[in-house]
């Protein structure tokens, strides 16, 4: 699937560029026509996905480059599919050990171990892949379930979260 | 994002302004320990009113907070928290582990 | 004078997505220690020189390529200038003709004319060429001047702005 | 950006939300035209107060409708604005031009 490419963004790994993503994604889901909660939750995913970069794979070295993609995705009639949104996330790290991406339990009480659940917790597709030299996350949202099967599953995956998030 | 400390009797109360996020979860972090562990104040208020977004590294510094405030046997208390920061703690199923409240009347009472 | 690349962003002249920009732009500026009336000035600024391209460049057509990059100067001792920003914006639009590139005289009241004030009012150095096939649009904001001539000059075209713009 | 109408006796209020900009300066405009050229409102009044930021093309919307009160007599009035739009106002040499007041009962005064 590939869509028509909204915005692409280069910063480094800067943490304190991570407030001016933030700062564009809030403004391109609301354009988009997400809900108030829902451009929150987008915004959050994208943060923490280029927090996650910032810390592991460039372990804090502030000057590596990160690249964000925004595509959006229009509604497809054969898959069933609804508008949605992709962000394609690359850098330019070592290799991820895959067993390593996890985060931690919800129910120890500790810090760290949140960022990758709140990515899965927003988005309805998360994938990573190796790709020419770096690391490649993609994220996929969509607007509006196009199909009962597609809505059952992303409410399901919110089913935690109470009245307020949604 | 600015952390500045008021004292009132026996309470620390910080007022943060902005968003807590990886650029300063470590001063917050920092700022939060010092107050509970090296001072040992019996009751720290952290006035979330003014930050509008918190990441996970911000969190993590809260629950190193909250932590340290059940070594020394001190309350660990945020009130103010906007939607955003609900839903963080929500999604971290935190917000019932942490004595939230309202405003800063009921924190402090 | 070439600075550390803050920001590369890239998106399609699309209206909708200014205030994506103004977004991006609102808190960089914040971020880099700008005051909230310049942080406002240069947002503008960008926004307005965004719009040329949109209008004049590509004609209101939607789907042609805007790159914008964000770079961050160094205090130079030599020349004494302080920290700032530059902006360069590429279109690949037709060149322009530069006795065009003039806003309407202030004193007239009538609709349009004002983009341009408001970039040159903003800026430290605006300089548009033709290069490589589209159109450059170099702007440039100093942070603090480190002179006092520099200081005196930018106060001078900032002079009928009053006390609220400061 | 969202535009909506009131009408209260002979006064049309716009109610806009958001920003003025390329992509919705020409709805603007109008919207402005079509109660001051076609319905000769005699008084039509701009909630200015939620719009964070209005560009040039904007302004040019704004300065249609002026032109236009005077064409047809009525007034045409700004209130509420930011400090974004006034500064916007002042750069263009504007801000004493329009009919300008703080909140909406001066401007229906
Ligand atoms: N971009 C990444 N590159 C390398 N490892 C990652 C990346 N994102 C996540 N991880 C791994 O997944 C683990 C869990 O991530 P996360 O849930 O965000 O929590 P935290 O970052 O606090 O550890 C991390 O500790 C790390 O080992
Ligand atoms: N990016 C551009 N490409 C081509 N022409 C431009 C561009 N920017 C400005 N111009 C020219 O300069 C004129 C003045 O621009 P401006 O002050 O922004 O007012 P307006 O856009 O309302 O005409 C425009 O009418 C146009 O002829």
């Amino acid at each position: 699937m590939s869509g028509e490419l909204l915005l692409k963004l280069e910063l480094r790994s800067d943490p304190s560029m991570l407030c001016v993503v933030r700062g564009t994604m809030e403004r391109l889901t609301e354009v988009l026509g997400f809900s108030a909660a829902e451009c929150r939750s987008v915004t959050r995913a994208v943060d923490e996905a280029i927090t996650n970069i910032m810390r592991h794979s460039y372990k804090n070295q502030p000057h590596k480059p990160i690249e964000l993609q925004v595509l959006r995705l229009r509604p497809d009639a054969r898959s069933g599919r609804g508008d949605g949104l992709e962000f394609l996330l690359c850098d330019r790290g070592p290799a991820v050990d895959p067993a390593k991406m996890q985060g931690r339990r919800l129910d120890e009480i500790k810090p760290g171990g949140l960022g990758l659940h709140f990515i899965r917790q927003s988005m309805d597709i998360v994938e990573f892949k190796r790709a020419r030299g770096g690391n490649l996350l993609r994220l996929v949202k969509y607007l509006q379930p196009a199909t009962p099967g597609e809505a059952g599953k992303r409410r399901e995956s919110l089913a935690d979260l109470g009245p307020t998030n949604r | 994002m600015q952390i500045s400390a008021r004292r009132i009797d026996k309470i620390t109360i910080f007022d943060v302004i902005g968003d807590i996020d990886l650029a300063n979860s470590p001063e917050v972090r920092k700022a939060l320990l010092k107050e509970l562990k090296e001072a040992r104040v019996p009751r720290v208020v952290m006035n979330m009113s003014k930050v509008r977004y918190i990441d996970s590294s911000g969190v993590a510094s809260l629950v190193e907070g909250l932590k340290a405030s059940r070594d020394v046997g001190s309350r660990f208390i945020l009130f103010g928290l906007s939607p955003s920061a609900r839903e963080v703690l929500q999604l971290s199923r935190l917000l019932k582990i942490f004595e939230v409240y309202d405003d800063e009347a009921q924190a402090l009472a």
